[in-house]
């Protein structure tokens, strides 16, 4: 497929989450507070509700701009706004790349982690959303301009189902997890499953 | 099929809120969209309003110390998930005074992005913000645990001192100033014996073997990792003590306001019988209880466990404590 | 091995005693032998000494209720047991007044006999007594039911409004009217998804399949007989609140003092959402809702239900109900 | 046996309750709160307390007196004062009586049946202790006065166990378990089984 919109995209990834939400919300409980599955799921619904609510030809940013909002100003937790902040800076991206194209997805991609991270203050290796987004970000840099959209996706997914699987090795040292010690190790991180599947989801 | 008594873990928030609104409608005001609390009747002499929030199911916190002499507003995420900033946002504009306004956040993750997000808007409406962070827990002072303690038990206290002290008309400097004071004299420890129901598949959180417990459980059923046998109650509770005030470095003759917290399922009988257990112990070390608040203040949705938490005080912060105060959680 | 925090069901009841007044010795003593709770600083104006008591389990009824305003001693019974009469007894002769004392009693045999007995010795000394009999339970009106309905959540209610009508010099006699007034004009029902841990076997003291609800329980893990599947919460709100007011037959544009009562285990969220559907309901009868309190005052150990109970009111009864108390579990 | 003491009575009728603790809890729970097994056994241990206490030359009576003011006085619930007031009644019948006979154990038992059906108001049939109780006194008033002790608490023992099973086919009227309705058919009454180890403690 060469014909992902951003309107396509993220409808796919509401799915793949709705989908998700009981194994998301088993990995949270198993390593965190439990609320992870609910917390994405009620955004996603937000989401979908927000995308229908926009006008017939709203431009590629604008729709990554509702499922921002949805995000920043409608869902709490941590993992509301740090995904949030991501589609904002996709949403920025795009309007800066005049469309939704690979490098617009690299930017955002790059952009965006360094707002998590700033906000966040995770490093890789601590067993958060961190662990997926880094080397989806760098694999979506590495890729030339011209790369269909859905290639530049299926790699960038690759690298973050890669970086989520990871997480499973290791202790958390931020968010919920970091506080049950041991318990989280051999559990994969939800955050980062829950990016493997925004970025399969424009495949 | 959950066994609370909510159509859904939303609904337990929703129906929660209107049905608090209306059984307190003489102390708060709900704002349903984008969800927070408002004090009907503050201390006129106040120039700081005072916001706190957080995940919901650690009732009466936060919402029950709204009213005069506490809270100013509470913003109430779902249950166990910080509020979103617009939620803190709103509520900070809508009691923002002349010297701005107060956050009083518990340190989790996401309780600090979504306020630090509100906070930067309200900064840019030009309204003063600081933020006063409470970190208690002694089970997460961990070298492994880079986010630093958790915020637990010791943020009921830490409302009704600045809540006392706003009321004096002290301006946000000196709330900082009043609010780091307490939170850096202020130590929790908790265990269960059961974990909470899981309002989202409505099964326990984390199972435990018969008669251990979970020794420094999070208010969200975070496991620490560590289980011992329940055993003697008197020991178990002489063991948290020490730990509270080995962690404070409490001198003998020393002073402190304390709180015997249920997390949900625990009885009146069994908290009261961990106080006689708790006096005991703090007798012991020659710490002076001066002040305790018994009950289940700071809970854990319908978790069988407790939690201890001491606040270095003196005759300032004492004076605070008695201080008048109407919410729906604390009338004195 | 019973999950309480308690080295025995003894112990749960005596370590809850004795860091009670430790926690609250500005309020209320404690005399441990027999065992009884009395006020610290009654008001100079009462004539008639007030003195209930039950089994224990049921916190923080009634030791929470001894205090200016409202009962001037409480005997606590071992769990789930009424107190012996020689408790009844030396708490009366303490508190007695003047015009005597005033037993308020749920109506269980073992209370009913316990307090009967201690009435019978009062009068030897020639102390008058009296006493008011709460049965408020409408899952115990039956014919088949030769004890009456039970006494319940609506004994707080009763407590705090005698508790004024005391403190304004009333008589034994017109508390003793007052008292069967309010009693007349009370109806409680309650449900449990969960049964209470049974402190003695550490089991629940019975099982319902999920999503099941016992309508009608009682305090001490009664079973009804009746089961329902739980559904959604404002139909059994709504049903619930036609038993009420069927009962009481009350009119459109009656008013009542209502109380959401959590059971043990209940969450502050949920009872809230009660009230939520509650208040609707009654809006729906025309009937007004004048004040609602909504708490976990007549718990059952950590059983997970809740009832509701309304009591017919007026003006005069609403004064009372507002009138100042500070106990532990009241301050207003 | 014909050396039946109330000494030795009420040490044997403490250790079956004792023993049948766990039991009696089980039944109450069934049909009742629960506490039965709690209160009767507290009970008999501040009874067996009391009769320790007690001067060895002790007569007959005071030593069932010592019984009655354990239960009265240190017991609550419905069954402590219950059986308090039953001992208050053999202690009197056997003040009066000179003696530990069957003459004083029949009178008592139906002097203690008044004073438990005028307290507690219940009839036979209602599923309570007197169910029990009221067989057994029956049977000892048919005995003749010199019936050997042993035979007479034996007989009443078979009335009592006979009495305490037929509990089991009615609904309780009085009591916790006239809550319970049909949940109590089936169950035996604790407080009859009791009465039946009473009587049996004297054998
Ligand atoms: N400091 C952080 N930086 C980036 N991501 C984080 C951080 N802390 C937690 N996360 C992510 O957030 C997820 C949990 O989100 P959620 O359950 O909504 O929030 P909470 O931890 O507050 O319950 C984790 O799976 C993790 O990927
Ligand atoms: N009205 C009554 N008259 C005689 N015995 C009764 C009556 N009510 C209950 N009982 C007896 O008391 C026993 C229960 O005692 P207990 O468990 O101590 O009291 P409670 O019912 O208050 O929990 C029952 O098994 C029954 O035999
Ligand atoms: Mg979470
Ligand atoms: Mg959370
Ligand atoms: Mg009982
Ligand atoms: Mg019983």
């Amino acid at each position: 497929m060469t014909d992902t919109t951003a309107a396509t995209w993220l409808r796919a990834f509401a799915t793949a989450v709705l989908d998700a939400e009981d194994r998301l919300t088993a990995l949270d409980q198993a390593a965190g507070d439990g609320d992870f599955g609910a917390n994405i799921a009620g955004a996603v619904r937000f989401t979908l509700a927000d995308l229908d609510a926009l006008a017939a030809g709203a431009a590629e940013d604008e729709v990554i701009s509702a499922a921002a909002s949805a995000f920043l100003d409608r869902v709490g937790g941590t993992s509301g706004p740090l995904f949030g902040l991501l589609f904002q800076e996709f949403a920025a991206a795009t309007r800066q790349a005049g469309g939704f194209t690979t490098a617009a997805l690299a930017a955002g991609a790059s952009a965006g982690l360094a707002a998590i991270q700033r906000v966040g203050e995770a490093e890789v290796g601590d067993k958060t959303l961190v662990d997926a987004l880094s080397p989806a970000a760098d694999a979506l840099s590495a890729l030339p301009d011209d790369t269909p959209l859905a290639e530049a996706f299926a790699a960038a997914a690759r690298a973050a189902d890669e970086g989520a699987r990871s997480t499973a090795d290791v202790r958390a040292r931020r968010g919920r997890a970091s506080y049950v010690g041991d318990h989280a190790i051999g559990v994969v991180d939800p955050g980062a499953v829950t990016v493997g599947l925004l970025f399969a989801a424009g495949t | 099929m959950s066994p609370y008594f909510a159509a859904s873990p939303d609904a337990l928030v929703d129906d929660a809120l209107a049905g608090f609104a209306l059984a307190h409608a003489d102390l708060v005001r709900l704002v349903p969209d984008p969800g927070y609390v408002t004090a009907v009747a503050p201390a006129p002499t106040r120039v700081v309003g005072l916001v706190s929030g957080g995940g919901s199911g650690h009732e009466p916190l936060h919402a029950g110390f709204v009213g005069a002499g506490l809270l100013d507003a509470a913003c109430p995420g779902r249950v166990f998930a910080s509020p979103h900033n617009r939620q803190v946002y709103a509520a900070s504009k809508a009691v923002a005074g002349p010297g701005g306004v107060l956050h009083v956040v518990k340190n989790y993750t996401g309780d600090k992005i979504n306020f630090a997000i509100a906070a930067e808007r309200l900064q840019h409406d030009g309204i003063r913000c600081a933020r006063v962070l409470v970190d208690d827990d002694v089970a997460t002072d961990s070298a492994d645990i880079a986010v630093g303690r958790r915020g637990t038990g010791a943020t009921a206290v830490l409302e009704k001192l600045l809540g006392a002290a706003a009321d004096t008309g002290a301006d946000l400097d000196a709330l900082v100033a009043l609010g780091e004071r307490v939170v850096a004299g202020s130590r929790s420890i908790a265990v269960a014996s059961a974990a909470h129901t899981s309002p989202a598949t409505g099964a326990p959180a984390f199972d435990l073997p018969a008669g251990e417990v979970e020794y420094g459980v999070g208010i969200h059923g975070e496991r620490s990792g560590r289980t011992r046998p329940l055993g003697e109650v008197a020991d178990l509770v002489r063991d948290m003590t020490g730990e509270l005030l080995g962690s404070l470095g409490l001198a003998p003759g020393e002073r402190v306001i304390a709180l015997v917290n249920g997390l949900g399922r625990t009885t009146p009988m069994e908290l009261y019988g961990i106080h006689r257990h708790f006096a005991a112990a703090l007798a012991d070390r020659g710490v002076v209880l001066e002040r305790v608040l018994v009950g289940s203040v700071v809970t854990a949705l319908d978790m069988r466990g407790f939690s201890l938490s001491a606040t270095r005080t003196d005759d300032g912060l004492t004076a605070l404590w008695d201080a008048p105060a109407t919410a729906p959680a604390w009338k004195a």
